[in-house]
């Protein structure tokens, strides 16, 4: 199992800010992959994946237990 | 005000007291001190904004305010910093973010301030909602490479 | 804090308090406001100063500070100034200036900002000495030449 | 008659802030020689005139009633 974050528009489109899905084995890419099969209506092109708080590369490897957020272009301060 | 309980590097629901963080950081050996606050601003490219609401990761977004700190404190020696960005609802003329900077000399202190708000619109995970009078959106000033040259 | 009873260019042998300025120059208008303080530095090349003492040619100096507003106003279009400089004996940590400038947009609001900065070490008449430990010297930053390449 | 106004090292020498003299006719460099002669441990070189609360060139003509400042280089800030 890996906990997924969603943020601003991508929480809105999935409904929700956070869920757990089952989980073996895979890459950062894999779990974009997921995402934009389930939440067909979200453009996910310029989302970047943080993987325990800290961004990463898509080739990264997620391993069960570990929080993986969707970033969509930041616009702070 | 107690300069002493403060989080230098700090997302948080409550209106921001900018004095409170160029207390913080100045110290003896600093000659220049040098605050930045972004305001919500009512007009937009012909836009009219009725509120702001900002939206964090709120663990990675502190940690990686803490991480444009230590790189400024490194590459501005002798520097102090806090980082402060406020989420939630936001009115017009309310402050979203204050860097709070103090530096031995005035040059250091003005560029480890802009680097920060730089710093901030390229890596921290905040977002800001715009909305006006006839709609609303999640705006994205820029995407995150890591790898790209952005960083 | 009634920021409506501000006097925006001041000179004051009062202790200066940032805030005041940053409210002032705060309107519907501005996305970003930046604030300048000038503090005293404890240790100026290996020498140790004690206190300072700033003195003015009062009505000069704030009418040159008035001048900086003006000229930044007009080079920066929708920003807003106050500066206001302190004089009398200062303690390590006591803030000497203020500059505070809203902007639309942020990068107008560190360059303005800056500008000030310069101007005032150049143009107003406003001289600080220095007491250490083992003697005192009123220190010249730089001579203004009329009709000279600085201004 | 006209007004001087001394500050810094300049008003430490004079031992005054201030002080009225004589005018008849004359420009700033004129005023400039009568307080290098009067303050003659003073070094002017590079002190600047200001009248009536303006920079001025030496070549300004200074009349009866006017202000006239010696401004030592600034170190506001």
């Amino acid at each position: 199992m890996i906990h997924l974050h969603y943020f601003a528009g991508i929480k809105e489109v999935a409904g929700k800010a956070e869920e757990d899905i089952d989980w073996v084995d895979g890459t950062a890419a894999d779990v974009l992959k997921w995402a934009k099969k389930s939440y067909p209506s979200f453009d996910f092109s310029s989302v970047q994946i943080a993987i325990n708080e800290e961004y990463v590369l898509e080739t990264e490897p997620v391993k069960p237990g570990d929080h993986v957020a969707f970033i969509p272009p930041v616009s702070g301060g | 005000m107690d300069a002493g309980l403060i989080k230098p590097f700090e997302v948080t629901k409550k209106p921001l007291e900018p004095a409170r963080y160029m207390e913080y950081v100045t110290h003896p050996g600093a000659g220049a001190v040098t605050l930045f606050a972004g305001t919500v601003r009512e007009w937009t490219n012909g836009k009219r904004t009725m509120h702001l609401e900002y939206e964090a990761y709120e663990p990675m977004a502190e940690k990686k305010l803490a991480e444009i700190g230590s790189e400024i404190e490194e590459k501005w020696p002798n520097s102090r910093v806090a980082i402060v960005h406020r989420i939630g609802a936001l009115a017009i003329s309310d402050i979203a973010v204050v860097i709070a900077v103090s530096s031995p000399h005035r040059k250091a202190a003005y560029e480890a301030n802009e680097y920060a708000i730089e710093q901030i619109k390229r890596v921290v995970p905040i977002w800001k909602k715009e909305i006006w009078e006839d709609g609303e959106e999640w705006i994205g000033d820029q995407a995150y490479k890591p790898g790209g040259e952005q960083y």
